[in-house]
C-alpha cells in the first residue's frame, strides 16, 4: 500500500490485488463499460480503481445474431456472444485512450484453446497501461472454450498455468456459478497460481416469448445479470473466502455502495460494477462515492477494514 | 459528442391516439445538442422493476429546451411510463445515436409509419428551418402512414401546423390512400438526387429500400432494436450489415444508408 | 386421459404425470402453500390440478432459528430448515381435510438417510389421497441429507430407487438447480425409475445487513426463489425436456399464466406456482384460469398442445 | 375465520410526524372481520420490486369500514407506502393472525411503545365501546411511549380524544416522564388480576413480561417478525417459545402471552 499515496484529508480506500495496487476498490465489469470511453461523459474515469475491459480474443469475432439482450425480473439476459474487436485492434485502438487515463486497465481475455490463451496474454502482457489480465473461463455463449475450462476444475487450473506462464502482469481468474462448489475451482486456479479471482460471472438463463413461441434471445440461452444475481453472487463470494487466501473481486448485481460494502464484508478485496452501468452510466463513480462517504463517516482507517469482516455466529 | 443523464421535468403529458402518448419534458441541456433522428434512454421506474432504460426517438426538441416523445404502449415499460403525471420526474439519458444526415430540404421525402412517425417530426422541422434561413421555403415531402385515421389524423394536423403537405396513408383507407406509404411514395416519382429519410416497422422500410434501390435514390432509415444500454457499452443493439458482421444501433446507428443493412433475414 | 372427464363448454387441461392424472397442470410449490388449508378463504382449492404440501420428515423438526426470510431484488431468501410435523401428524391432522378436497395430494419427503426415505415413503404411499409423492433431494439448508442427495447424480438416483421400491404411487424426483449439469442428474433418476422430474428447487444465495455487519439469515445461507430465478429455471425446464421422456414439471418464478405457459413451451407438463403465493394468495387459481382463457381464445385442442412447443431455429 | 385480498382505495393521508405517517383506508370487509391485534399485509408495489408484502397492525376499524395502520418509514417498503396519495389503490391483505384476548377493560393496561402505539389504539377503542354497552363507563389504563414530544404528542391526543386518560413516557423527556415505559408501569402498581397488554421494541416487551412476571399481571405481548405471506404458509415468521422450538407469529400470533416465550435470545 505504498506506491498509491493518500492525501490527509482524504479517507483510505487503497486495496490490493496481488501486487496490483488500486487506489480504491471500484472497478467496472467487462462487457458492461465498452472500452470506457463511452463513459466519459459521465464518469470521470480517472477516478476509478481499475478499468476491466470487454472482453478480448486474439481474432476479432462478430457475436451472436440478434435479439441479443433482453429484460427479466430485476435482471437481463445476454448472449453478445464475444463481440469484440481482437487483440491487434484493441492495443492499436483502445489502448492508448485508456492507458492515458493513468488508471489500471485491466484485460479480460478469452480463447478457444490453451494456446490461444497463452498468446493472447503474451501479446497483452508487454502493452504499456495494462495493470492485469482477468482470465474469462467462465463465459455461458460459445460452445467452445468458455463453458468447458469454466466448470472443470483441472481445466481452469490449467488456464490459469498457461496464462500465468505467458505474463508477467497479475492474473485474475474469471469464475463461473454454474457449478456445483465453485471452491474446487476456486482452489484449483489458486493452486495453478492465480494472483485473484473474480465472480461471479453470469448464471445460465432463458426467456420466452408466449406470442411467438420463440426464445427472445437468437441464441435460446444467455446470461443473467443484474441485481436478480446479487444473492447468490454473495453467497459465492463469502464460500470461496473461506476457501482460498488469494484476493476476491466480487461481481453481480452491485449498483449501490451499499452492494459493494456488503460484497467486501464478504470476503471481496474490491468488487465490478456491471449491468448497473446501463442504468446509471455514473453508477461506478457512485458507489465509489458512497464508499467513501461511509469510510470517513464510520470513521474506519481504511476500507481494508471491511474485507471479511462479516459478524458470523 | 455531449451526452447527459438528466432528472427531468414532465411538463405536459397527452394521449395523442388511443393507446399513443406525448410526454413533454423540460431538458434544455439534452435538447442543446439533440439533432433529428437520435433517441433518448428513458428510465421507466425508480425501483429495479422494470430494470432497463427505454429507447424512444427524439419526437420534437424546441428552442426553449422542451423536449417530446411519443409513444405507443406496448408492453410493461411503455404502460407505466403513460401513466407519468405533469409535476412527476423521469430520468434521460441523451441525445444518443447518430441522426439523420441532413440534405437539401427541397431534395427530401419523410416517409414515416406508425410510430416511426416520431423521429420525423423533429426532422421536418429541422429542414422547414433550415430552409426558411436559407432563402425561399422549399418543404420536404411527408408521408406518413398508420393503421387508421384515429391514430394518424392528430399527427397529421401536427406536421400539417408546420406548413408542410402530407401525404397520408391508413390500412383501413379512412385517411388518405387506403393501403401502403410504399405505394404513395411510388406515385411521388422522385428525381434521382433526392433523399428518402424513413422510420417505421421492418417490412415498410425494407420495401422503401427496395424501390429507393431499384429508382437509384439515397434512403435513410433508423432502425429498432432491444437496447440494454444505448450508449454502445454492452454491443446488445447488433444490426445485421450486408456485407457481414454487426453493427450497433445505438452508436453506430440508429440511422442507416438503407444499402448497408442485411435485409433478408 | 380418460379418468379426467371434461364438459363440452371447457377447455381440455388436463395433462399426465405418468399414471397420475391431473383436471390441468397447475399445482402449487411445497413450502409455499402450507398444508392448503391457509388459502380455503382465497383459491378454490379443488380446482387446483395438485396440492404440493410442505416436505415432510419422519420425525417432526423445528427448523432453523429466525430470521428465516428476506426479500431480495424480485425474489426472497428463505432459511425455514425444513421445519414440519413429521409424517404421523401430517397425515393425522392434515391429510382429512386434504383428501377430501378430490384433488391428488403431492406429498414433498426428505430424509436424512435412503432409510429415512424409504421409510416415510412407505408410510404415506397408503394414505388414501396421497397422489404421488415429490422427493426433496435439493433443499440445501439442511447440511445433512438435502445437499448431498440432490448435486450427486448417484445418490440422487440411489434415493430414487429407494424411494421406487417403497410405494406404488407416482414418484416425482425435486431437482436441485445447483448443479453444474442439470440434465446428468435428470438422466440419473429417470433411470433409476422416477416418473417425473419437478424443477427448480431454490438457488443458494444470501444477504447481508451493511449496518450490522451480519448475515440476514440466521441460518446465513438460503434458498433464492421468485420471479428472479425464472430465467434460471426456464433454462433449466428446456434442456431437461431435451434429454429425458419422463414428464417434466416446471418451478421457479411463476406468478401469471404466461408465466406458466412458458415453462410449459419449454417443456414442461405441469407448473408449480411458489413464492407467488405469498404476494396473490389466489396465484394458483388466477394462473389456472389464464391458462384455460388462452386455450379458449387460441382454440387450442388441449393445453398439452404447449408443452414443448417451443419453436427454435 | 374470513380473510380478504382486496384493492382498497385510499382515503386519506396523514404526516403524523416526522416520518410517520397514517392512511386512513376504505375496506369494509376486513374492518367487519377485524380484531385488535390483528394486521394485515400490504402491498408496496404493482411491479415485482419490492416484491413481498409488508404487515402492519390494524391501528383502528371504524364501523364506516375505514381502516387506518400507522407506519413509520424505515426502509424501502414504508418509503414508497409513505407516497400514497388520496384516490390511488393499495392491496390488503386480511385481517391477519390472532388479536388480544381481551378482558376486563377496569383490569387492562395498555402500554405502547414507538410504532408499538398503532395497535393500541384500536383495541383502546375497543374496551372502551365494550365498557361503555355494559354499564358504567370504565376505562383502561394507558401508557405510551416514544423518542420524543413531536412523536409522541399527537398519538397521546388520539387516545385522548377516546376519553381516555394517557400517561406519557419519552426518552428525552420532553413530554410526560423522562424515561421508560416501564418506569410508568412500574408506578402504577397494578393489581394482581390486571392484564397488560402491550406492543414496542423487543427490549421494552421484555422488560414488561419481566415485570408483570415479578408481579405476577397477566401479560400479552404482540411481537413482530420478518414474515413473506402473513398466513402461516411460509413458516417464516418463527418466535422462539420457552419450551424450546418455535411458533409462528402470523398464525399463532402475533400475541402471544408474554410467559410463552423465550425473552433471553
Ligand atoms: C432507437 C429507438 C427508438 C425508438 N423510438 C420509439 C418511439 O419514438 N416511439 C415508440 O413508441 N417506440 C419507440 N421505440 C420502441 C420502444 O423502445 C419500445 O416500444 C419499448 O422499449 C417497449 O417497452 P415495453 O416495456 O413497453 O415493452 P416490452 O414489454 O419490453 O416489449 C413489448 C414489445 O416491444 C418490443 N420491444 C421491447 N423493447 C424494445 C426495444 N428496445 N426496441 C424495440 N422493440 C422493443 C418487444 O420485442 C415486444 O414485442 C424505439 C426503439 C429504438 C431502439
Ligand atoms: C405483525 C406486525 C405488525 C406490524 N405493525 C406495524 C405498524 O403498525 N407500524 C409500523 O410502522 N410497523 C409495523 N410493523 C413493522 C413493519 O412491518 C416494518 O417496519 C416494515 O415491514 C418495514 O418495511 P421496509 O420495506 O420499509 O423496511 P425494509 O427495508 O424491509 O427493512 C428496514 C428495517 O425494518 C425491519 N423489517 C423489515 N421487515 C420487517 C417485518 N416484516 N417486521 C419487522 N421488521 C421488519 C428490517 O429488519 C430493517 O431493520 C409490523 C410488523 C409485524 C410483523
Ligand atoms: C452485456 C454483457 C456483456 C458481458 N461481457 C462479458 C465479457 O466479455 N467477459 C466477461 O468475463 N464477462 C462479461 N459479462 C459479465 C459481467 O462482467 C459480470 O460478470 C456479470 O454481468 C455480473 O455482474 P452484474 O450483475 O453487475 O452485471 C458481461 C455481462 C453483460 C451484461
Ligand atoms: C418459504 C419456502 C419454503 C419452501 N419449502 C420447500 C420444501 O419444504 N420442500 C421443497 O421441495 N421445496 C421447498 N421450497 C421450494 C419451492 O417449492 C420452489 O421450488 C421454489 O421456491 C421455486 O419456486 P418459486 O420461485 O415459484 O417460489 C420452498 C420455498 C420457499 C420460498
Ligand atoms: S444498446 Fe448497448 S451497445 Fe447499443
Ligand atoms: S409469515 Fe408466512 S408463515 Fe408467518
Amino acid at each position: 500500500m505504498e506506491s498509491v499515496k493518500v492525501r490527509k484529508d482524504e479517507v483510505d480506500l487503497r486495496v490490493a490485488i496481488g501486487s496490483l495496487e488500486l487506489q480504491n476498490p471500484v472497478m467496472t465489469a467487462s462487457g458492461t463499460f465498452g472500452y470506457a470511453r463511452e463513459f466519459e461523459d459521465f464518469v470521470n474515469l480517472r477516478r476509478l480503481g481499475a478499468i476491466v475491459v470487454k472482453g478480448i480474443s486474439l481474432a476479432p469475432r462478430a457475436g451472436n445474431p440478434p435479439p441479443r439482450v433482453v429484460e427479466t425480473a430485476c435482471g437481463m439476459l445476454n448472449a453478445i456472444g464475444l463481440e469484440n474487436v481482437g487483440v491487434e485492434r484493441f492495443i492499436r485502438e483502445k489502448m492508448p485512450y485508456l492507458s492515458a487515463l493513468g488508471v489500471p486497465v485491466i484485460v479480460n481475455i478469452l480463447g478457444d484453446s490453451l494456446a490461444e490463451y497463452s498468446q493472447i496474454a503474451e501479446r497483452l502482457a508487454s502493452v504499456p497501461g495494462v495493470g492485469a489480465l482477468e482470465v474469462n473461463i467462465s463465459c455461458p455463449n460459445v460452445k467452445k472454450g468458455g463453458v468447458a475450462f469454466g466448470t472443470d476444475p483441472q481445466m481452469a487450473a490449467a488456464v490459469t498455468a498457461a496464462v500465468k506462464q505467458s505474463c508477467q502482469v497479475p492474473v485474475i481468474v474469471k469464475l463461473s456459478p454454474n457449478v456445483t462448489d465453485i471452491t474446487v475451482v476456486a482452489k484449483a486456479v489458486e493452486e495453478a497460481g492465480a494472483d485473484a479471482v473474480s465472480l461471479i460471472n453470469t448464471l445460465i438463463g432463458m426467456a420466452i416469448d408466449l406470442g411467438s413461441r420463440r426464445p427472445l434471445l437468437a441464441n435460446i440461452i444467455g446470461g443473467l445479470s443484474g441485481p436478480a444475481i446479487k444473492p447468490v453472487a454473495l453467497r459465492m463470494v463469502y464460500q470461496v473466502a473461506r476457501a482460498v487466501t488469494i484476493p476476491i473481486i466480487g461481481i453481480g448485481g452491485i449498483a449501490t455502495a451499499e452492494d459493494a460494502m456488503e460484497f467486501m464484508l464478504a470476503g471481496a478485496s474490491a468488487v465490478q460494477v456491471g449491468t448497473a452501468n446501463f442504468v446509471n452510466p455514473r453508477a461506478s463513480e457512485d458507489v465509489l462515492e458512497g464508499i467513501s462517504a461511509y469510510v470517513r463517516q464510520q470513521k474506519l482507517e481504511s476500507v481494508r477494514d471491511l474485507i471479511g469482516a462479516l459478524r458470523v455466529g | 459528442m455531449s451526452q447527459f443523464q438528466k432528472k427531468v421535468d414532465v411538463v405536459r403529458t397527452e394521449l395523442v391516439a388511443r393507446d399513443v402518448f406525448r410526454l413533454t419534458l423540460m431538458a434544455p441541456e439534452i435538447v442543446a445538442a439533440a439533432r433529428p433522428g437520435q433517441f433518448v434512454m428513458v428510465q421507466i421506474a425508480e425501483n429495479k422493476d422494470p430494470l432497463l432504460r427505454r429507447p424512444f426517438s427524439i419526437h420534437q426538441a424546441s428552442s426553449e429546451g422542451l423536449l417530446q416523445i411519443l409513444f405507443k404502449v406496448v408492453g410493461r415499460g411503455t404502460e407505466l411510463l403513460a401513466q407519468c403525471r405533469v409535476g412527476e420526474q423521469v430520468s434521460l439519458l441523451g441525445p444518443l445515436g447518430h441522426g439523420f444526415i441532413m440534405g437539401d430540404p427541397g431534395k427530401a421525402c419523410l416517409v414515416g409509419g406508425g410510430m416511426g412517425i416520431a423521429p420525423m417530426f423533429f426532422l421536418a422541422h429541422r429542414f422547414i428551418e433550415q430552409s426558411s434561413s436559407a432563402g425561399p421555403r422549399v418543404m420536404p415531402r411527408v408521408i406518413l402512414g398508420a393503421r387508421n385515421r384515429e391514430e394518424l389524423e392528430p399527427l397529421v394536423i401536427d406536421f400539417q401546423s408546420l406548413g408542410v403537405e402530407v401525404l397520408a396513408a391508413t390500412d383501413d383507407g379512412s385517411l388518405g390512400h387506403h393501403g401502403l406509404v410504399t405505394d404513395v411514395l411510388k406515385k411521388l416519382n422522385l428525381e434521382p438526387e433526392s433523399t428518402v429519410y424513413t422510420c417505421g416497422p421492418r417490412p415498410m422500410m425494407a420495401a422503401i429500400h427496395h424501390l429507393c434501390k431499384k429508382e437509384n435514390i439515397a434512403c435513410q432509415v433508423s432502425v429498432e432494436t432491444t437496447m440494454a444500454c444505448g450508449m454502445g457499452a454492452c454491443l446488445g443493439c447488433a444490426v445485421p450489415m450486408k456485407g457481414g458482421g454487426y453493427r450497433h444501433a445505438c452508436s453506430d446507428g440508429p440511422v442507416f444508408a438503407s444499402g448497408e443493412l442485411l435485409w433478408s433475414l
